[in-house]
């Protein structure tokens, strides 16, 4: 049972924050880059499902991925079933809900990049998209590493939005989180205390493992004093 | 009849107070070579240049190169940097910081080769893509002539910030001129080197330029050591301290030989 | 065989409200080991499921902890209306902890609520869950809740006021019998029994839903539940 | 009703985000230049508050707070009100819960900062915390701002933590996000459409007026090219 | 007997294949003045400053200032930057980016004066904190001479990013001598200067130093034009190119007199 709920646990925030720092770099580079007044709103609406309760975003997606409504109809017709309470749905879910973590690190990264720098590929003659894949997202790695740590982070301990969306169904569904909520619950003292130990044990070694990479990488590019 | 090579005529823009409403004038009738820019600290060099390139988008005037407009603010032309056959080496540091030296020179020459610059490999078509990516990270074969030119191939696997202020000069320089233009824009490029380096630099220029048919305008502060490479020498006024009124009367860019009379004659034309 | 036919089969889905986590489990391995049908269980708060099933989840049966859910479901058309039934009756209690009664030297009941060393009064939100919906009637009609009312805290669940009452942060609070008989594993304390004396038992009913592919299993489970032998079980865990 | 709950979640919010801005100056601070290796241990564990289901985290913090533990019992007295089911013990959960989130978007603007500049700043005889005062903070305010945003916004849409902890009492620790919550769940489909339209503008107001806010900081800043 | 000013016997930190095992050797008795220090890129300047100021902890030899060693490492003694009265001006820009121009001076004004440099206010004392916080971000009067000194003060409202090359660099050179200190590390200080500014900063220094009974260590390409104002010169040998073997002969750091040998004899004592 605990090792269907953490393989679950894993690919979601795997999935969830590797697709989430691709989306990011457009996402960001959008807020941040474009001249559009419109980028205020867009970067507002972004942050907006963070304010939401869980259950209650959770809520609005399961009406927006119903097979009755037209996102949800076209999503089923393309997935061969319906999104809702499906790991895809949940994944999906946790892609909207988790978005704002993984895009603001990388957003205010990209905002620390001197424009002398930016300017200086233009001068070289680099069109805007090599600009941004040379420059701009290489020199923004610790902001999509920040990104990813705290969608991933985020993922793992999401509730009421995969309450919601993905029904609990154990096996498919139901994540770490989500078991030990129940066990907690059930006042199984044991069951609880293994699952809440899972998950502590598990989201520390992929932690520690992470920002002792990011901390290799960021001591290998910071010594920049001469 | 030719058109100029080389027409300005520009009001530069005020930034704060400063520079408000100075007006900048000289033609060039050589088709290559170096003109000198000089003139103390705070007195639009810098931004003369940045104008030309086309970075300064409130500027007033004419720029026209081989009778092409550049900036024409009558008629409403303004190309965007893109669109100017132009390379620029802006003052101070300027090398990618995330980038180790070959990278940066691999960076410049690949644009400079979409760009249409640079002997390609007799192969080249299909298989290109498909090679470029296999050469990974190394230059072209022109690309490392230029390089070896300018005598910095041999810190090619440092990092950027690993250089000495001398060494990210030389990089720098190399760097804008694996760009192919017809007009180069210097400011400062030997800051920081040695006096024999700055000699050894000033005829690499002087050949390249020759070779590509191109013109530079170069900024230095030591219009002496320039003398025998330029042509010519712009030396711009200093500043109006103190208050300033709005009917200051306009004020001109001025040509001097500064202790070489005969660059005067050969400069051409000057207004 | 017929154990293969039955594997090949999607295994029957049990959307449960989570106060059952105490009798449920025993009761589904009975079931299956007696029919030979598979069954799964997904637990949530019973208004969160009847979203779910509002939904389309892919439930085939809905135990919920109280009647209104699935009596709005079936109004709905989510749920079967003639496979609505009360499967158990709950029986609403005062749960007082035992250090606090030690200090009172009394007998327990809802006059002790008044008492200055019962800070906090745990009940279940009267908004989602029944079982709170009658505390607050009872207290209301011992004219008690308007001066109780500044003690009250709430959970969301039944399960959430156990959690208050064990942790100590409640000192009182109102469970279901078979709620209290799982706290007081893990902390001593004292339940008096409220209905049908202040409040009225309270039905918890199910229902099939009406979309499922499993009908016939799903009529099997309510039925088992129904029968004597599941019934006993519930009313030995603290059901009516 | 909407009213105390606005005023909660508004109350909660601003102090949430506010305090944690502050705290998270000496955390970022103690994360990035400590030449300690238990940084990276000590921020692995600031994450992980982020990981823990919010309902576990809340439990968890329960039996912390209960005038029964010790630092339940010190908080008490110094109170003179048990914590939990009070504001207090609502804004101290909060404060617990949405740290990683101020903070790593500071800790990130401290690595941004370039070790030349620090150096300079020591050759003029800086001691370590004017360094700090006048150079780090002052040029670590994109990543303040950061943080005081996702810390506000998810302090806002919290409710694991806020029901177990607050105990979703009307006008004291009952928030927005609670009510939504009952209000989606009770199927009064009036109640919930009004109070998640209430969040929804309260959040989107001050996310809009905040990025307006910051983006002029920003621009005002970033002109560094000649 | 007076111990020597300034003693330095050093053998500078290879940085990756560069400079490895390089010695350099010099010793002044003059109590005050400007001493260059020239050669070309990457011969170690940068590096020599850089060891000198405490800011390289992997150097190893012997730096004496007044008979007090900053580092001699067959004792172990490595005094922390903190503890040398040094002041260093980096190569490059310096200025803190965040702050106005204003800003930068007023920072350094107040390290210094709370490390007791500069004239109080006779009424300092008790109220010198509220006074401190009633000026709000105002230069101290002796920090204000200083900046007069060096012709800035017109320039005390721009924002770093807004100067212009050479003004920026004079800023920078006002910010460090706004410290008091025995010894003045200087790395290029005139670099995008115009000749006339170069000249007058000379002078300024030359006049600074005298009065505050300091020395300066002083970077150049230009040691002809330093050499009115210089009492000696130190030149680096270029950096080995090519192989290296580990078996090269020791390379010492040498003075010269670059056209006045007159110089060499007001030096002191040179080995
Ligand atoms: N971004 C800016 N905003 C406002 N004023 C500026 C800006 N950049 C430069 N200036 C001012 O414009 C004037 C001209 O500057 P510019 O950089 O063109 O001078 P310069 O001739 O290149 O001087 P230097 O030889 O010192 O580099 C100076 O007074 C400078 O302070
Ligand atoms: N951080 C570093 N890591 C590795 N090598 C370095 C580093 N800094 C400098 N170097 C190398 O050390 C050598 C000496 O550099 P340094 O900066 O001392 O030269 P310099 O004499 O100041 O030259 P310049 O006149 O060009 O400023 C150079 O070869 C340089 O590439
Ligand atoms: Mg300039
Ligand atoms: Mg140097």
């Amino acid at each position: 049972m605990i090792h269907s709920a953490l393989s679950v646990t894993v690919a979601l925030s795997f999935l969830t924050a590797t697709i989430l720092s691709v989306l990011s770099l457009p996402l960001a580079g959008w807020i941040v880059f474009s001249r559009s007044s419109w980028t205020t709103l867009g970067e507002s609406i972004l942050t907006l499902t963070l304010v939401l309760p869980p259950a209650v975003l959770g809520y609005l997606l399961l009406v927006a991925f119903s097979p009755d409504s037209l996102p949800g109809s076209l999503m089923a017709r393309l997935l061969g079933h319906p999104l809702p309470f499906s790991f895809a749905g949940l994944l999906l879910a946790s892609l909207i809900y988790s978005l704002p973590f993984a895009v603001q690190p990388v957003a205010q990264s990209f905002r620390q990049i001197p424009l002398r720098t930016l300017e200086m590929a233009r001068i070289l003659g680099a069109p805007p998209f090599t600009v941004f894949r040379k420059i701009v997202v290489p020199m923004s790695l610790p902001g999509l590493a920040t990104g990813w740590v705290l969608g991933f982070a985020h993922t793992v301990g999401e509730f009421g939005v995969v309450m919601m969306v993905g029904g609990n169904i154990p096996g498919e569904t139901r994540t770490l989180s989500l078991k030990a909520y129940d066990d907690l619950l059930s006042m199984k003292a044991h069951g609880a205390r293994d699952s809440v130990l899972l998950l502590l044990l598990f989201s520390s070694v992929s932690l520690v493992a992470l920002n002792l990479l990011r901390r290799k990488g960021v001591d290998s590019h910071a010594s920049d004093a001469p | 009849m030719r058109p100029m090579p080389l027409e300005v005529d520009l009001v530069l823009p005020g930034r704060g107070a400063a520079l408000s409403g100075r007006r900048v004038v000289f033609t060039l009738s050589r088709d290559s070579g170096i003109l000198g820019l000089c003139g103390p600290s705070g007195s639009g060099k810098t931004t003369l240049l940045r104008v030309m390139a086309g970075l300064c988008p409130k500027a007033s005037g004419v720029v026209r190169v081989d009778g092409v407009s550049w900036l024409d603010s009558n008629l409403g032309t303004d190309l965007p940097l893109e669109r100017r056959p132009v390379a620029y080496l802006p003052q101070g540091v300027s090398l990618f910081p995330h980038m180790n030296v070959r990278e940066n020179l691999v960076f410049a020459s690949r644009l400079a080769e979409s760009a249409g610059f640079g002997k390609r490999p007799p192969s080249a078509g299909r298989l290109s893509g498909f090679r470029s990516i296999l050469r990974g990270g190394s230059l072209p074969g022109w690309a490392q002539e230029v390089v070896e030119l300018f005598g910095v191939s041999r810190l090619l696997d440092k990092r950027s910030g690993e250089l000495s202020g001398g060494q990210a000069a030389r990089i720098a320089l190399a760097r804008c001129f694996l760009r192919s233009a017809r007009l180069y824009l210097l400011d400062e490029p030997f800051a920081g080197v040695d006096p024999e380096g700055r000699a050894g630099l000033g005829r690499i220029l002087a050949g390249l330029l020759a070779r590509r048919k191109a013109m530079a305008l170069l900024v230095t502060h030591t219009p002496d050591e320039l003398c025998p490479l330029a042509f010519g020498m712009v030396r711009l006024l200093p500043e109006e301290d103190g208050d300033e009124s709005p009917g200051l009367p306009v004020q001109q860019g001025q040509m001097s030989g500064t202790g070489a009379k005969g660059l005067l004659e050969r400069s051409g034309r000057w207004e | 065989s017929p154990a293969g036919a039955q594997a090949e089969k999607a295994p029957l889905h049990v959307a449960a409200a989570a106060d059952l986590m105490p009798v449920l489990p025993t009761l589904v391995r009975n079931f299956t080991k007696k029919t030979g049908i598979p069954v799964r269980i997904s637990w949530g708060a019973s208004g969160e499921e009847a979203q779910a099933i509002r939904h389309r989840a892919p439930y085939d049966l809905f135990l919920s902890a109280d009647r209104s859910f699935p009596e709005r479901l079936a109004a709905g058309g989510y749920l079967r209306k003639e496979s609505l039934r009360t499967y158990a009756k709950g029986i609403l209690v005062l749960w007082i902890s035992k250090a606090t009664l030690d200090r009172a030297h009394e007998q327990p009941g809802v006059g002790l609520l008044s008492r200055g060393f019962i800070r906090r009064i745990a009940l279940a939100n009267p908004r989602l869950a029944p079982y709170g919906l009658a505390a607050v009637a009872c207290l209301r009609s011992k004219k008690l809740w308007p001066a109780l009312r500044r003690k009250a805290v709430y959970g969301n669940s039944l399960a959430q006021v156990a959690q208050y009452l064990r942790t100590g942060a409640a000192q009182a609070g109102f469970l279901s019998e078979s709620q209290s008989r799982v706290l007081e594993r893990s902390v001593k304390g004292h339940s008096v029994s409220l209905s049908p004396s202040c409040a009225p038992y309270l039905s918890q009913e199910m229902g099939i839903v009406t979309r499922s592919g499993n009908q016939r299993e799903a009529r099997a489970f309510e039925d088992y539940l129904l029968g004597a032998s599941a019934q006993r079980y519930l009313m030995k865990h603290g059901y009516h």
